[in-house]
């Protein structure tokens, strides 16, 4: 696995992106479990997380693809656009697509309806693969949304005891047990209608 | 509208929780019915949803949001729900659980979080429709967004009490948060190297391309169990459990405590199964030799954990955390009995923790304290209360004809056939320790004795307790009805048991399943 | 816990990187998740589907606009229970306010305010082309909404909150979040009761004068709408009272 | 097994099994207000539930078993109640002896004003109906169903004091039944479970015995055990512990426990695991299988040597039941005919004699307040048909004609014999001479020593409450009935 054309020189060189992002979840989990700073510890959960945020986009990753948003010679409007408002650019577009070696045919056949088309595979693998990005949007969502209430617990953390570090929370904590007398139902009855006949008698 | 009604079990909820949102801060006493109606809404919706597997031919119903079926897109375009009936069942369980606490949570919502009843319920629900759709997804990664849903609404629902709950909760969140990002880690790469996110799809392209072996995917997979592990308090991970739930507010504890970590036992039932195969999750030794002992730890020390604690809800979240060990260990031993065992001990120890903390709350409410001093003499004061609470316990002893003894009976099968005499040895142990547990409590609340054993009252003549606690003092109705409710659903599984496994084996029958021993 | 954590970290390291000697190469076309049919599906197709140029924005709010959903209602989620947790009842509402040290009770900086009058217009138009330019370009719902509440919260920032709150009070943003989810949620349940499933945007076409794939288009809009109105208002919830402990008064 | 019995369905078995739970809502409706009502429903459901047992007789006796079929629990494993020979016959004797003990219990519980008495006569009708349920079962699972049932059902009677030495007694109790039916018991039963799929049917005690073809001989023996051991009620050395630290229980209590109710559950299911489960047969071909005789015999020498010691009468007793429970479990691992004819019988034998002695220590402490052997001096002449019946009781558990407990030895010997276990009927003969050596004398010193010291009170010493010494008069009359009426039980016995 450590051979000399092995695991080092493919992972630095060749999968930089996965070390990067190894070494930032590292980071984010050591700080989330040892951190005795409560806001420290969403820190790292934020590394943690902006981590799998990175490794999830790197997947997406095509060589020489494009963002997930057709050109406009994809596009379902584009054409209708073009032939609508400006005829000589959408005739522009059209001349380059015929050079264009892709799929002319087909390509032609999708024109005399004016209407969206499949693209073939090769136009497919000219963009990013938009899924990874639709599931991080979503991650980001979630995370901006467990930092907010994190935020939220610790200020009412430091409400109630006065700090954020956690020691010193576990301190109070403890303290407030020891200082707690569990109060016994039964034992209390007793002494009040003790009480009330001690009042009787005075009476 | 049936042909939805997979739909329903999560649209009643959710409209639900909205307009909670809408009217709680104007008319708090609106959230209330609310919440039972709309959980009532999503209980028919998930009966109508069993019905319907039940009717179908091959036992599972998909449901294609956005109308993305797989007959006319690529499978995993769209997200899918499938019902089958592992997912009903527990959906349906989840569902009613929910119910029953949202009739019970009227007053101790009002009094323990006042004038929060409109945040209160709006997560309430909303933690349901992210536990009811965790049961159903089809799809792994909207599988992490509900498990995040559920946390999320988990959080705000312990936080809402103390600000001790709120110092447990950041525990919690600290742990949920690693493990929902481990088992999203774990998505990302089983995504990476199959390209679906759908767990049929998953499973199809494992076996089509042979990557049973791939470092990758094994990783994957223990980075999914890692995760899943921490979301369901497996004992070196538990940590965050026993505090969240001390603490929690009643009714957010007798709702989060029954169904939470079931839930995520299920989540593991489905990657093992549907997800990445029973080639895939049982053949490996890297795992498969390690888990077991672990269950075996696990159980071992959350049982004697649960034995130092002197409170009642203390002791019952340790419990949870030992019954944990129990199921994990059913899907460990590897073995269809097991499987049964484990499958069915989630709907058991759903409805008997249920039943147990709505006792336990109604015991706070009554002694405001659940320390085991307070309890004394409880059962002639609430002799119905206790009567269910009793039941409560001794379906989680094990003792028939309650629902604990079926689950305990096919976990022991199971690990009997697998001849794992380690796992046996454990489940009695923490049997035997529950069984200390319980008749300690039940001691106190029926003998009336005090912590250094003198007796109130005298064995002769009328027991001597003060006047005032002789009378009868019921919870209540809003509260006792769903505790009775409870127990009554703990004794009904169990007696009908059979057709409920009956299902569960339709279940487990197509995954070929090691059904003896080598023996 | 020092050394526990390092464990753990140690551990998972190497696991991550057992892991990525079986990872695909950099960008290869050939990668599962590059090849695998639902992703050529997407590219392939969007425009087929729902005639929408971006992919993300129509995988994000029509493929996969479960997810969509219950990411909105998380960010609603995060708003209730930081509400939940931070409002003051009882008898911890009455108790006094803490002095900060180093209070300044001083008036907001000309300069400030007035650039934030001329910027906040600006801002909230920016926030609107976002959201509405999110079928062709990079933008949508969340993008849009994230603008329009940084544009409250400046307005928090540069006077103090009960200004801010003139304009957006957090009972209205819980309402408006709400009202959020209820278009989300309202237009998946409307074409499930046209006849589809719920989020069949495609059945809208019944009540529309559009085509289904257009139907799709325009739903779609309405959806990132819903989730603008969630999120704007759940950040702008969640400053409110992130800033002042859940007090809802004073400046930051 | 013979010939395949004529199975006849009737709701009978059902009744019988119900008839305590019914009365068990009539005695909590009726209160602690209303103590008239309350008994009488007592007495009226031992009455119904007698009369329903009895009347099954003529059916079994034919050669027929009722069966009724309750629910279906798991695949191939019903709740099934069916009642045949030895089954009626348990529940024949728990059933007559509860209406004693139901009239006896009004006058001790009146006589000593105790506590709770609704909440008393509650859980001793659910554990009539739990010991009714193990006489009927049909198979491993209603059995053990019924067993912890009547487990949790005891454990408010044994506490019923509520003070601290009750919670000790009541901790034991629970926690050795529990820890044996639920650590050796259920993963049994589990094991015994697994041929199911061979569809054998194998907990059911009618299906042909399958035991030796589906395991080896060291399993056998190692279920043998956790079989005999996971019934705890039957007392077996070193689980008896719980049987003496019981005994905090009021009177009524002991004498339903050690001599009907749940000692004789414990016994019976071993009867039936070894005569129906393993088969008579099946036991006699297993190596190793003698281990089960010297347990038994070890527990029934050790068991007398101890009540020797004792000088409180409850415990003596107690220490008494144990030694006479082995007998039966010995019957029972003899592994003949005659030697499970034995045991089966002695389970009525004993019931009758030692509910007389517990009758007669309970009105005892009603009259006089004493619990110890040493104190009795003199009370025979005080007490003439207590201590009567109490002698009637002793002969009949020492075995001598013409009492009960004759027969059930005399068939014990007979089957030690026919397995050659000469040394066995040493054991029976020893032990029947230490059960003279700690009997007899409470009966001599209340007869024929005269009371040395003239305490306060004492003058006025009476017999008990009528309630009191009717039951025992009755039971002890019922000491020699059953001598002179064996040949029935013997034919219900199969033989």
């Amino acid at each position: 696995m450590f051979g000399e054309d092995g695991l080092l020189n493919e992972l630095l060189v060749e999968r930089f992106n996965y070390c990067v992002y190894v070494v930032l979840l590292l980071i984010g989990l050591y700080a989330m479990i040892a951190k005795n700073n409560l806001i420290k510890k969403l820190i790292g959960m934020s590394i943690f997380q902006t981590a799998i945020i990175l490794f999830y986009v790197s997947i997406g990753v095509k060589e020489g693809g494009t963002i997930p948003i057709y050109v406009a010679e994809h596009d379902p409007h584009g054409h209708h656009a073009e032939h609508q408002a400006h005829p000589e650019e959408a005739n522009a577009t059209e001349e380059t697509e015929e050079n264009a070696t892709t799929a002319t045919t087909l390509h032609e056949e999708d024109h005399g309806h004016h209407g969206p088309r499949s693209l073939t595979d090769e136009e497919t693998s000219d963009y990013a693969n938009p899924l990874p990005h639709v599931l991080m949007l979503t991650a980001i969502v979630v995370g901006v949304a467990t930092l907010g209430v994190a935020l939220a617990l610790t200020q009412r953390i430091y409400r109630a005891y006065g700090t954020i570090e956690e020691d010193a929370v576990l301190a109070a904590i403890l303290a407030e047990d020891a200082s707690t007398v569990i109060p016994d139902v039964l034992a209390t009855k007793p002494k009040r209608t003790s009480s009330k006949s001690r009042k009787a008698k005075k009476a | 509208m049936s042909e939805n009604s997979i739909a329903l079990i999560f649209v009643f909820p959710l409209f639900g929780a909205v307009l909670c949102a809408l009217v709680g801060r104007k008319s708090r006493n609106l959230c209330h019915p609310i919440a039972v109606a709309s959980l009532a809404g999503a209980l028919w919706g998930g009966i109508e949803t069993l019905r319907r597997v039940i009717a179908s031919e091959t036992n599972e119903v998909s449901y294609y949001f956005g109308g993305w079926n797989a007959d006319a897109y690529p499978r995993g375009v769209g997200i899918e729900f499938r019902a089958d009936y592992l997912g009903a069942l527990i959906m349906l369980v989840v569902v009613g659980v929910a119910f029953l606490v949202a009739i019970y949570s009227k007053l101790p919502v009002a009094e323990e979080t006042p004038e929060k009843e409109g945040p209160f319920y709006t997560l309430f629900l909303l933690q349901v429709t992210g536990l009811a759709g965790i049961c159903l997804t089809g799809d792994a990664f909207n599988l992490y967004v509900l498990i995040e849903v559920a946390a999320l609404t988990g959080y705000g629902l312990i936080a809402m009490g103390s600000a001790r709950a709120a110092a447990a909760t950041f525990n919690y969140v600290i742990l949920g948060t690693i493990g929902a990002s481990f088992y999203l880690l774990g998505v990302g790469y089983v995504y990476m190297k199959t390209g679906t996110l759908n767990m049929v799809g998953i499973q199809e392209v494992i076996t089509a391309n042979g990557l049973a072996d791939s470092a990758a995917m094994q990783v994957a997979f223990v980075f999914i169990c890692l995760g899943v592990l921490i979301k369901m308090a497996f004992f070196p991970f538990h940590a965050w459990l026993p505090n969240a739930y001390f603490h929690a507010p009643t009714a957010t504890s007798s709702l989060l405590a029954p169904l939470v970590t079931k839930v995520m036992i299920y989540v593991m039932i489905r990657m093992t199964l549907t997800v990445f195969g029973v080639d895939f999750s049982f053949e490996n030794t890297l795992w498969t030799e390690v888990i077991p002992w672990l269950v075996v730890i696990a159980i071992v020390c959350a049982a004697t954990m649960a034995l130092a604690q002197r409170d009642v809800k203390k002791m019952l979240t340790y419990l949870i955390v030992a019954e944990v060990g129990y199921m994990v260990g059913g899907i460990w031993v590897y073995n269809y009995y097991g499987f049964i065992g484990s499958i069915f001990h989630i709907i058991s120890d759903a409805c008997m923790t249920l039943c147990l903390f709505l006792g336990v709350g109604i015991i706070l409410r009554k002694r405001r304290t659940t320390h085991f001093d307070g309890l004394r003499g409880l059962f002639r004061k609430m002799p119905f209360t206790m009567g269910g609470f009793f039941v409560g316990g001794f379906s989680i002893i094990g003792l028939p004809p309650t629902c604990g003894f079926f689950s305990k009976w096919y976990l022991i099968t199971g690990g009997m056939l697998a001849e794992r005499w380690e796992y046996m040895v454990a489940l009695m142990f923490s049997t035997m320790v529950m069984v200390v547990l319980f008749f300690r409590l039940i001691e106190r609340i029926h003998l009336a004795v005090t912590e250094s054993g003198e007796n109130i009252g005298h064995g002769h003549g009328d027991l001597a307790l003060p006047e005032s606690e002789t009378f009868f003092d019921e919870a209540h109705w809003t509260m006792l009805v769903p505790l009775l409710l409870s127990a009554s659903v703990v004794l009904v599984i169990g007696i009908f048991n059979q057709d409920i496994v009956n299902l569960i084996q339709d279940f487990l029958e197509p995954f070929d399943l090691p059904k003896g021993t080598g023996r | 816990m020092k050394k526990i954590a390092l464990a753990v970290t140690v551990l998972t390291g190497i696991l991550l990187l057992y892991a990525a000697q079986d990872f695909p190469a950099w960008g290869d076309l050939q990668s599962p998740a590059s090849a695998s049919p639902v992703s050529k599906h997407f590219i392939a197709d969007t425009g087929v589907d729902t005639e929408v140029p971006n992919m993300v924005t129509a995988v994000l709010a029509d493929y996969r606009g479960f997810d969509t959903m219950f990411e909105t209602v998380v960010i609603f989620i995060a708003g209730i229970a930081i509400i939940g947790i931070l409002r003051r009842t009882g008898a911890d509402a009455d108790a006094p306010a803490l002095k900060r040290e180093n209070e300044i009770a001083a008036e907001p900086d000309l300069i400030v305010t007035n650039t934030v009058r001329l910027l906040v217009p600006v801002i909230q138009l920016f926030a609107f082309y976002v959201l509405a330019h999110g079928h062709v370009s990079p933008g949508g719902g969340f993008q849009g909404g994230v603008i329009m509440g940084a544009s409250f919260i400046l307005v928090a920032l540069a006077w103090d909150l009960p200004k801010a709150m003139d304009r957006l009070s957090v009972d209205r943003a819980v309402m408006l979040a709400g009202v959020g989810i209820l278009i989300y949620a309202g237009i998946g349940l409307f074409s499930m009761l046209l006849g589809g499933e719920f989020l069949d945007y495609a059945e809208l076409s019944h009540v529309l004068p559009v085509s289904r794939e257009m139907a799709r288009y325009h739903a779609m809009l309405g959806v990132e709408i819903g989730v603008a109105f969630t999120v704007t208002a759940v950040m702008f919830a969640i400053y409110a009272n992130l800033s002042t402990r859940g007090r809802l008064e004073g400046g930051l | 097994m013979v010939a395949e019995p004529t199975v006849v369905n009737d709701v009978r078995p059902l009744i019988a099994v119900l008839t305590p739970m019914v009365a068990v809502v009539a005695i909590a409706w009726s209160g602690e207000k209303r103590k008239n009502l309350r008994e009488i429903f007592t007495l009226l459901a031992g009455l119904v539930q007698a009369s329903v047992v009895l009347s099954l007789t003529p059916l079994v006796l034919a050669g027929n078993v009722v069966e009724f079929h309750v629910w279906q629990i798991f695949t191939n494993v019903p709740m099934l109640l069916r009642v045949d020979g030895f089954g009626l016959i348990f529940a024949a004797v728990a059933s007559v002896l509860w209406i004693a003990t139901s009239l006896y219990a009004i006058g001790y519980m009146r006589g000593l004003h105790e506590h709770a008495q609704t909440r008393f006569y509650s859980f001793f009708g659910v554990s009539l109906c739990a010991t009714m349920g193990v006489a009927f079962s049909a198979n491993l699972l209603t059995i053990y169903f019924f067993y912890e049932m009547l487990s949790v059902s005891t454990y408010p009677l044994v506490t019923h004091m509520q003070d601290k030495e009750a919670r000790k007694g009541g901790r034991t109790y629970l926690s050795y039944l529990l820890f044996t039916s639920l650590c050796l018991l259920l993963p049994a039963l589990s094991w015994c479970y697994v041929w199911l799929d061979n569809g054998q049917g194998a907990m059911d005690f009618l299906a042909g015995n399958s035991m030796s073809e589906q395991f080896s001989d060291t399993t056998q023996i190692v279920l043998l055990l956790l079989f005999t051991f996971g019934f705890a009620k039957a007392g077996l050395m070193p689980f008896h512990s719980w049987l003496p630290n019981a005994m905090v229980a009021p009177t009524p209590v002991s004498a339903l426990l050690h001599a009907v109710a749940v000692v004789k559950v414990g016994v019976f299911c071993v009867i039936r695991v070894y005569s129906d489960i393993f088969g008579i047969e099946v036991l006699q071909a297993l190596d190793g299988e003698q281990i089960m005789v010297w347990i038994a015999c070890a527990t029934i020498i050790i068991s007398s040597l101890i009540a020797l010691s004792q000088d409180n009468l409850k415990r003596r007793l107690a220490f008494s039941t144990i030694g006479q429970l082995g007998y039966v479990v010995l019957g029972a691992t003899l592994a003949t005919k005659q030697g499970t004819a034995g045991a089966v019988v002695h389970i009525a034998m004993h019931a009758c004699g030692k509910i007389t002695l517990f009758f007669c220590a309970g009105a005892i402490l009603v009259a006089s307040g004493k619990k110890y052997v040493s104190e009795l001096r003199g009370l025979g002449r005080k007490m003439p048909f207590t201590m009567g019946a109490f002698l009637i009781g002793s002969l009949s558990v020492i075995g001598l004609p013409p009492l009960g407990g004759f027969v059930s030895k005399w068939y014990l010997v007979l089957g030690a014999l026919e397995r050659d276990y000469v040394w066995v009927v040493v054991v029976l003969l020893v032990s029947s001479l230490l059960n003279v050596f700690y009997l007899l004398p409470v009966a001599v010193r209340a007869f024929f020593r005269n009371e040395n010291d003239n305490e306060e009170g004492e003058g006025g010493l009476k017999e008990a409450p009528w309630q009191c010494v009717v039951p025992l008069s009755c039971t002890a009359l019922g000491c020699f009935g059953l001598f002179f009426f064996s040949d029935v039980l013997l034919s219900l016995a199969g033989l």
